[in-house]
């Protein structure tokens, strides 16, 4: 081992940087996924845990519920554990709750921070900014769409009365489509909400009207003073849970409220408000006036 | 107005394990008196407990005699200018400076904003919401809502900061004025060209405590044990250097090379009155002869770094 | 990437004017921001915000014609951003987010690699002085630190332009020369090049290679420092009293001599250094300051400002 | 600008009525915005929407107030309040405005009274009327006075709680959204025995006054609602002013 001579004082100065760089396009998954991790409060201080935390138990609860009593009681039927339809329906409020935590905690906080006008100061433009936040709050929104559901079919399984292998595939592509349509609409919607100001307060009680408020009103609506069943699209727990009848094939009888929309409008009525959301958020960026 | 406008007697403030502000005293009497002190030392800690804001935690303040926390109607004799740049987005500039004469219970609000307005170099009439004001103008608007209502003590919390130098100078003789009126004047800033020009009465805080008071050029005084540096440009450095030396004016000496030297000097005045004659006797030409920190940065520098 | 060579101005600026509604921001701006350290000067509303956000490409210009780094960023916006570093006028950061989170998230929205944004967000970090800190949520940190923390975000993807919007704000006097030595250090050893937006004329001087002076949406004054500098030859003569009896004696040996703010003011030859020192030795007053009167910035800016 | 050579009267201090004027304009300038502005008038939409629906059941006068003491009392009603509610003294503390409020000669109680004033001046007419007006719609003027008083006071029950929020807490929306949803409706409505402890329940005890109208939840006399409901304006506007006096101003 040679001594001496091969003593070296190496400079801690500047390094420049020659390694290789990404695409733009991959400032939008990289934005994505710091807004996810941050709407649910990971990295941050425990306080930030406490809401999301709140309101993913409010919506696990009756799926825990059914695994347990699944593994506990004896000769259950069908009919004693909450249906895939029903469950979005089920947890309509904590939905909403969680929405109008996510999507303001996503957008507001980047316009009263200044973080906004940094983000456009580097190769991020409008428009990818606000795909790379819905990405992040429909991936949030999946947590507490796709999980319940999840849980559900392990109850069913438990309770002797789930799918058969074969069948099992086929059962979670409709679970996965359930909840990803449910996690559209609300992310869409409650971005949408959001998109019109700066406090995350005003923008949490605004996402509650529209996710929340309207299925109060159309029921009644519907069913005692004879509104067109159209109103029934704007019930957005109300809507998802018929989609989710169509899609898991649940026969219509032994539900709650169903509407007598054809599946054709109910599908057309999805679609259109998750394109109006989108369309609200990215008409209200176009012009925010960021750079302070 | 016979009794100091503002007493603090060990005045400490904790959060938590942080103390921000521990045993400071002080008075202010009529005039302006500069709190100057690094980020963090605790001024505007201190600043708050003077308006009864934040409660000491323990210690005493009086103002004009009275607890600003206990007795909200001492805050008729006060006006703060806060640090924060936030301000009523949604009211105009007139609305915002006539809010605080009306809960000051002034006569005629309105007309007592107009003409304030006016004195700080704003445009009464301008219908704009504050939202569309610049930094410069937004602090303006905070210097008439304070002083509005005529108040005998005055606390303005880094008022010149974001300002370019014209808006600085026409603040700091509009303060410069309200203290000539006999009023309790305490001002904090960084820019210190320009609080130099406000008067000469200085407070220093540094981690939380007193560092040093009073006028500042008797301070730059007292400070003998560390000289006074002076930067000397001659064609015969060597020899001025050793005769100044030699004649006891000069403690140290350095030189900088290509004619340049930096010497130090217990007592400034006496070293500026014997350069000239050394120079002339050693017939040594002087270039330049330029006082290294005798300004107030000089003091400030120096009391914040003795610690 | 065609990289800005040795001379190429960094942002060049030929007639560029910017309206918003009727007011006039910026009314037919010419400048040429070479490399090194440039600081962009003016009142505020002078236009200085408006440039920079026109160079970051995030406003379109009404007319002239502007190129950043090669590129004109009203339509290559997403590359040229891509090679510049921004540090914003305002202070407040997400509060919550610790340092390292902050600079590592900006320098990936810069299009670093997750690992290297990693590596390269703690160099920034440490090379801005902040040690430990750099863990602790932005919000509880001094304004000081905060600066440093914007200050690191803008250089960790290693850009070739920095754009600084008053970098030294709410700055006690010794964190504002550690923070200039800071900016010098990186305009020089970093091989960045810098434009220091600023109206704190002592600033530029310290660390400026050049100059750009704007007033009312134009440029008024540009070029570097030195020879911004080369105004009247003359010496300044302050001293601690009885002013008036040493001009007179300069007077009498034929050195003309004004009085301005109880300064002495005249011409700088040879033989008035000497009359100088002699008539202020002759009545035993204290020689307080004598100095080339070279225009401080101040005088230059003053003196063109409106 | 007056020499400051008389000793300064520390007593001058604005009338109570005027600073208390003063305070309640700034709140009301303060709190109305597009945005809140946009999300009240749907919520009252609705509300006369229900009134609309009311009339075709076969017992209208019935149906109206069941409508009113669900959706009314139970979401129209808490939803506004803790909108305006909450951020009337929260959005100052937030943005670091309150000094200008504070350091004035005025007493405390006045800040917190100006908010539930601002409050209620803001939900009654967003909220109250138009499910006034719905009962009327139905047809039915006894069950339209009832609605009136229920949803008035429940609005004054609620501006105490969430404008004392607003001072105490940071995300005091969030919670509030929490109560409302969760407690003011999901529990009351199944634990018959919590409507005792809902300003809901309380609320729609005042609506049993109409005659021929049974109320469910009804956990005591309309008499004692009243007294009750003004009980809570007042327990939440006392602790605002505590909070408000002892808390450190930035």
């Amino acid at each position: 081992m040679s001594t001496g001579q091969d003593a070296r004082l190496y400079d801690l100065g500047y390094r420049s940087y020659d390694g290789p760089r990404e695409r733009p396009a991959r400032a939008i998954p990289a934005l994505a996924e710091f807004t996810a991790r941050r709407v649910l409060g990971l990295g941050r201080g425990g306080r930030h845990k406490v809401l999301p935390a709140v309101t993913l138990v409010i919506a696990y609860l009756p799926a825990l519920f059914s695994v347990a009593y699944a593994v506990f009681a004896r000769n259950i039927l069908p009919g004693d554990l909450v249906s895939y339809g029903d469950y979005m329906f089920f947890i309509g409020s904590a939905l909403a709750l969680f929405a109008a935590l996510v999507a303001p905690e996503a957008l507001c906080p980047d316009r009263r921070t200044g973080l906004l006008g940094l983000y456009l100061a580097g190769p991020l433009d409008r428009t990818r900014y606000l795909v790379a936040k819905g990405a992040g709050v429909l991936g949030a929104m999946l947590l507490i769409t796709l999980g319940p559901l999840l849980f559900m079919l392990l109850a069913f399984v438990l309770a002797g009365l789930g799918p058969s292998v074969s069948a099992t595939p086929k059962l979670l592509l409709r679970i996965f489509a359930v909840g990803l349509v449910t996690a559209l609409l609300y992310a869409s919607l409650s971005l949408a909400v959001s998109s019109f100001t700066s406090r995350r307060a005003v923008a949490a009680v605004g996402v509650v009207l529209v996710l929340f408020v309207p299925a109060l009103v159309v029921r009644p609506a519907i069913e005692s003073a004879g509104a067109p069943n159209a109103l029934d699209l704007f019930s957005s727990p109300f809507v998802v849970a018929n989609l989710a009848y169509r899609i898991f094939g649940e026969t219509q009888e032994n539900h709650q409220p169903v509407t007598h929309l054809s599946t054709g409008l109910v599908v057309a009525g999805v679609a259109a408000a998750i394109a109006l959301g989108a369309l609200v958020c990215w008409l209200r960026y176009r012009r925010l006036e960021a750079f302070r | 107005m016979t009794e100091p406008g503002i007493v603090a007697e060990d005045v400490s403030k904790w959060f938590g394990p942080l103390v921000a502000v521990s045993d400071v005293s002080f008075d202010v009497g009529p005039g302006v008196t500069a709190l100057l002190g690094p980020n963090g030392a605790g001024k505007s800690t201190m600043f708050r407990m003077l308006c009864g804001l934040a409660r000491p935690s323990k210690g005493t303040v009086r103002v004009l005699g009275r607890d600003p926390r206990a007795e909200p109607w001492v805050s008729r004799q006060i006006g703060l200018m806060p640090q924060q740049e936030s301000v009523f987005e949604a009211l105009t500039a007139r609305e915002f400076v006539a809010l605080g004469a009306t809960l000051q219970g002034l006569s005629n609000p309105d007309g007592a904003a107009a003409s304030v307005l006016e004195r700080v170099g704003l445009d009464p009439s301008d219908s704009r919401h504050l939202q569309a004001y610049s930094k410069g103008m937004r602090q303006r608007v905070k210097v008439a809502q304070a002083i509005v209502h005529d108040p005998a003590v005055l606390v303005l919390d880094e008022p010149l900061t974001g300002l370019d130098p014209r808006q600085r100078m026409d603040l700091v003789s509009l303060f410069k004025s309200l203290g000539d009126e006999g009023r309790c004047v305490i001002v904090s800033s960084h820019v210190l060209g320009e609080v130099e020009r406000l008067g000469s009465r200085v407070l220093v805080m540094s981690q939380g405590r007193l560092a040093a008071a009073g006028d500042f050029h008797e301070l730059r005084a007292l400070m003998d044990d560390r000289p006074m540096r002076i930067r000397v440009r001659t064609d015969k450095p060597r020899e001025l250097a050793g005769a100044l030396v030699e004649a006891g004016t000069a403690v140290g000496v350095r030189l900088e090379g290509d004619g340049v030297l930096e010497l130090d000097a217990r007592d400034a005045r006496a070293l500026a009155r014997a350069l000239p004659p050394v120079a002339r006797e050693r017939g040594a030409r002087l270039y330049e002869v330029h006082p290294l920190d005798a300004d107030l940065e000089g003091v400030f520098r120096y009391v914040v770094e003795r610690r | 990437m065609q990289n800005a060579s040795e001379n190429q101005p960094v942002i060049s600026a030929r007639g560029v004017v910017k309206r918003y509604g009727r007011a006039l921001a910026l009314a037919g701006l010419d400048a040429e921001i070479g490399p090194g350290i440039t600081g962009l000067l003016g009142s505020n509303g002078a236009g200085k915000t408006t440039f920079i956000s026109l160079a970051l490409g995030l406003r379109s210009r009404n007319e002239g014609e502007l190129l950043v780094l090669g590129r004109d960023p009203a339509t290559a916006g997403i590359e040229v951003r891509s090679r510049i570093g921004y540090s914003p006028e305002h202070h407040d950061l997400p509060a919550e987010l610790t340092a390292t989170d902050f600079v590592r998230h900006l320098a990936e929205m810069h299009l670093l690699p997750r690992r290297a944004a990693v590596q390269r967000a703690n160099d920034a970090l440490w090379l801005v002085g902040l040690g430990e800190e750099r863990f602790r949520p932005v919000g509880n940190m001094s304004t000081g630190q905060r600066q440093r923390v914007k200050l690191a975000a803008a250089i960790a993807h290693d850009p070739e332009l920095v754009l600084l919007d008053e970098p030294t704000d709410g700055l006690d006097p010794m964190q504002r020369t550690e923070m200039l030595a800071l900016i010098r250090r990186i305009g020089t050893e970093f091989g960045m090049n810098i434009v220091l937006s600023s109206h704190h004329l002592e600033e530029a001087e310290r660390i400026c290679d050049a100059v750009v002076i704007v007033e009312g949406g134009e440029v008024v004054r540009a070029g570097t420092l030195a020879d911004l500098r080369r105004g009247p030859e003359g010496i300044v003569v302050e001293v601690d009293e009885r002013a008036d009896e040493v001009a007179s004696i300069l007077v009498a040996r034929g050195i003309d001599v004004t009085q301005e703010a109880g300064v002495l003011l005249l011409a700088a030859t040879d033989d008035a250094y000497d009359a100088v020192r002699d008539a202020v030795a002759e009545l035993e007053v204290g020689l307080r300051r004598l100095e080339p009167r070279g225009r401080t910035l101040e005088d230059v800016y003053l003196g063109v400002g409106a | 600008m007056s020499a400051v050579g008389t000793t300064p009267s520390v007593a001058a201090r604005p009338a109570t009525l005027v600073s208390l004027a003063a305070l309640y304009r700034l709140m009301l300038r303060t709190q109305v915005s597009l945005s809140r502005l946009l999300g009240i008038g749907a919520l009252s939409g609705l509300a006369i929407l229900i009134g609309g629906l009311a009339a075709f059941d076969s017992d209208p006068a019935q149906a109206a107030a069941d409508a009113v003491s669900g959706f009314g009392l139970g979401i129209l009603v808490p939803l506004a309040t803790v909108w305006f509610g909450t951020s009337a003294i929260g959005d100052l503390v937030e943005d670091k405005l309150l000094v200008y409020v504070w350091l004035r000669p005025v007493a405390r109680w006045q800040l917190p009274a100006a908010a539930v004033l601002a409050t209620l001046t803001l939900v009654v007419p967003l909220t109250a009327i138009p499910l006034t007006v719905s009962a009327l719609i139905a047809g039915s003027g006894d069950v339209a006075l009832a609605t009136l008083l229920a949803a008035s006071f429940a609005a004054l029950a609620y501006s105490g709680l969430f404008v004392a929020a607003g001072v105490w807490f940071r995300r005091a929306v969030w919670w509030g959204l929490a109560f409302v949803l969760i407690w003011e409706n999901v529990v009351a409505n199944e634990a018959k025995g919590a409507a005792r402890f809902t300003v809901a329940g309380w609320a729609s005890s005042i609506l049993g006054l109409a005659p021929g109208i049974d109320v469910d939840l009804e956990p005591g006399s309309a008499a004692v609602a009243f007294i009750v409901l003004t009980a809570i304006a007042v327990a939440g506007w006392l602790v605002a002013t505590w909070r408000y006096r002892s808390m450190d101003i930035d």
